[in-house]
């Protein structure tokens, strides 16, 4: 059955479990609306290191899939590695299927600025 | 089967009723009813036998003369072969045909390749509510008019449109009327000596029946031919050749026997599970029936709702098994064209999902077809950013 | 069945085989497996599974790739959707297409079709053993060829082309090669991935699945595409759109991968009913073997004799069901075009007797055929006045 | 069953018990070879009556049943009766398709000419 699935298990694992959903008061944020699809991030930071990460996004569900993995990833890191986010690998480890690529460069853009 | 699912999508398509199921078993399985139809020996006169009390079965439902059925593989075929055939076949007398925009693609796109092909072709929208004003179709029809094609009841929304009415202006301007009844036959009470309609297509499986056999029913008079689309043995006075595959034939037909006894039992069925549905959700904020209250088949419930994507929506209401848009263009995610063209927003259609069941829905599958949607649309809803910053 | 009837006409169609009416009839009383295959929810990914195996299964059987496959009602279909679509897709770089007398109507039909409507058709005659002369082939193809069309096994003679060698003269052309393979899949071993063939027809019923399903096979490669023929949803790229029959399509996997275990018993046990068969009747005053000895499909033989009338004879050996001709023009009594265009007299073509046996034959029933068709032919030998008075 | 026979159940008992087909000694006979089919009658009298009709018939079941039946109903009549006999009204006591006409009118021919 996986194969006719068109959610990997990392997305339907993701998806169902959005434990970085949501805003924090404080700190940074950008929103991107674009390509039809919309995303918040907010991030708090401690010095140079990446305290805490949330989201909202409205779209498929591979897009809030890609938004809650790219926050559990990024969580303690430093702020300056945000700027090697890149859709393209994170789309590959959850098995994203390349259609969706607009969708998924529309994070990579929101992260980026978050991150300058 | 791994999970417990609650199907909800039978206007997608439906199981087969065990007694149809039965008849296809005994007859896969016999040793004697499995020949050839058209052949002339006596295994052959039996398989022809069974095909002529299924011509009868669906006859009886439709009220028409079973040599006015063609057997297809559905209703996609049949409306591609009662509107290219139609097209081509007077195309003399002119090219002008008449559609809506809220047709099922196996309309819309037959129509566009005909466009293609240099026919003309008018698009009356439906109101908001889905329905055809029958002065718009009025006023849309011309000297060089054809053939116009509107659907019974429209599988994304269930809205039922006024067939005898937009039949009669059609009749009365000398054109051909074609019906997708896909999600009508078997469904709802159709009486077709009674009804001007010319060309019907219908599909076993959206009534108890095997997917792969539908039926066209052509009423045969002066001016009302088709062109086949396939060439082949003799079959079917050549309008449709092929082997006729007997126990689908068969089916169809019992199908078609079961619905004409069920008819009214099955509505009001329906009804009560969409009453208790429409309860469940309609006080959900932002919620919007898609549709026509007074005039819906009561298998099919769509609503929107604001601030929800449809995917999400769907995969998040997982168990529960729904449709967003139509079955068919599920796996293009562009918004439905059927609700776009009853005037709903880009993200209202996104958001649309299609509730739709049948005889072995339960109350208690509706309830919790309830509680998984409205907890679905409140938890993307907390996801989704506000609609301006 | 009220009578006893030896069944000899599996050219027309077969009974389905055991295993695969016990998989249609799991899968049509499944409560959990009959979905829309294009639904993206979990009943609906369930049922895309089942086709997905089913495309692997004939693959398998084929050699190819599943993605080279699309589903289709049966061989007709294939066919027109193979010979109407490829020439419509290549009509701009010529329109030309050969193909032979003794086709199967649901390809020379196909064919007429297209030259009514401007294509130029040669059609290249049989030598009196049924084959096609690769000479003839190599002589026939023009720079403006687009289309060959040659079937692998014919349904009334049972004579096989030579499909490696003819493919090979279109390929080396660079003609696409159509094989209406109707009577060769799941009888006879066929590898794709070593032939020269760019499309192939085939259907369920000839080889012990359901009526009503088939396939065509679509290598696609530069230059090789089909124009649909019908237009709807989505499904199948658009190149076949309608809900896919899933226990149909299951039902022709399980077909093919039951076939592809069983050929080398099959034609075994062929030849065998064959022989018996032919020694049985070869001593007859008159008779006349319609084919090729040495490149014959065991499973059917085709007799013709002086003196008889091709349809007093199929009732006079009733209860044993054979054709004259093939099944689809049973019903038109003209004399077979095949026989025909092997040069048979119309006298000698109408009087032609096609057996066809299969899993289910047992020697008994060739013998009582054999009695039946002896005492046929003598009783309406004299009764006829003789030749001339 | 009956509907989709081709063959009413008369024309298959006449197939089936071909009894007056063959050749008679003297008397008068008649061959006709057209439409595609063969037909020849042979009568004896006893002086005005019909004493005995036989047929030799190359066609479809129909024209075989036709002329057997023929045979059976005019053994014993008038000679004279022979210019009555009409093919119409056999195919319909027997059942036999309209598009057979054609075929059974030779029989007509031939019985008429038997008469003459
Ligand atoms: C209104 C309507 N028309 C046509 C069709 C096509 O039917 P089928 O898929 O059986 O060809 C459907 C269902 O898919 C339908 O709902
Ligand atoms: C050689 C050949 N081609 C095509 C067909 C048509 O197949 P179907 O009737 O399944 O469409 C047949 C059988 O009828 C056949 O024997
Ligand atoms: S956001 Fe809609 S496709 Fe991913
Ligand atoms: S004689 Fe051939 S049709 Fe009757």
């Amino acid at each position: 059955m996986s194969e006719n699935d068109p959610y990997s298990s990392a997305v339907r694992r993701l998806f169902a479990d959005t434990a970085h959903a949501g805003r924090l008061a404080g700190g940074r944020s950008v929103r991107l609306d674009r390509q039809g699809v919309r995303i918040a991030l907010w991030m708090t930071l401690d010095g140079t290191r990446i305290e805490a990460l949330r989201y909202q996004a409205w779209g498929c569900p591979h897009l809030i899939a890609a938004s809650e993995a790219f926050c559990r990833d990024y969580e303690g890191r430093p702020v300056s590695e945000l700027g090697g986010f890149n859709a393209q690998s994170l789309m590959q480890s959850l098995g994203i299927p390349v259609e969706k690529t607009g969708r998924i460069l529309v994070l990579e853009d929101a992260v980026r600025s978050l991150g300058t | 089967m791994s999970e417990r699912t609650v199907y909800l999508d039978y206007a997608a398509t439906t199981p087969v009723a065990p007694k149809v199921a039965e008849l296809m078993t005994r007859l896969l399985t016999s040793g004697s009813d499995f020949a050839n139809p058209s052949a002339v020996h006596p295994a052959g006169r039996r398989a022809q036998a069974l095909v002529a009390t299924a011509a009868g079965q669906l006859a009886d439902l439709l009220n028409c003369d079973p040599q006015q059925l063609i057997w297809t593989s559905g209703a996609t075929e049949s409306n591609n072969l009662a509107i290219i055939g139609a097209a081509r076949y007077r195309q003399k007398r002119g090219r002008h045909l008449v559609s809506m925009p809220s047709e099922h693609k196996a309309v819309r796109d037959v129509l566009r390749a005909l466009e293609r092909d240099g026919f003309e072709l008018t698009w009356l929208a439906p109101d908001e509510s889905g329905r055809l004003n029958p002065e718009s179709l009025k006023n849309a029809l011309r000297e060089d008019t054809q053939l116009v094609s509107i659907m019974a009841v429209n599988n994304e929304t269930g809205v039922v449109q006024d067939i005898e009415q937009l039949g009669q202006l059609c009749r009365d301007a000398d054109v051909l009327f074609h019906v997708d009844a896909a999600q009508a036959v078997g469904k709802l009470p159709l009486d077709l000596a009674a009804m001007p309609v010319d060309l019907l297509s219908l599909t076993a499986h959206k009534f108890y029946g095997p997917k792969g056999i539908g039926a066209l029913y052509i009423n045969e008079r002066p001016g009302c031919h088709i062109e086949p689309l396939f060439f082949g043995g003799g079959q079917q006075r050549r309008r449709r050749p092929g082997t006729l595959p007997v126990p689908m034939i068969a089916a169809l037909g019992c199908a078609a026997e079961l619905a004409k006894g069920r008819i009214p039992a099955d509505l009001k069925h329906l009804e009560s599970l969409r009453d208790q549905l429409w309860q469940g959700i309609r006080n959900l904020d932002g919620l919007r029936l898609n549709g026509d209250p007074e005039h819906s088949f009561p298998g099919i419930l769509n609503v929107s709702v604001d601030d929800v994507e449809g995917e999400s929506l769907l995969l998040a209401m997982e168990p529960v098994c729904v449709a967003t848009g139509s079955a068919c263009n599920s796996q293009d995610r562009e918004p439905s064209m059927v609700l776009r063209s009853m005037g709903r927003s880009d993200a209202a259609a996104q958001s649309a999902i299609r509730f739709s069941y049948g005889r072995q829905t339960r109350s208690a599958d509706i309830e919790f077809a309830v509680g998984h949607y409205i907890q679905a649309v409140e938890r993307l809803r907390a996801l989704a950013p506000g609609q301006a910053a």
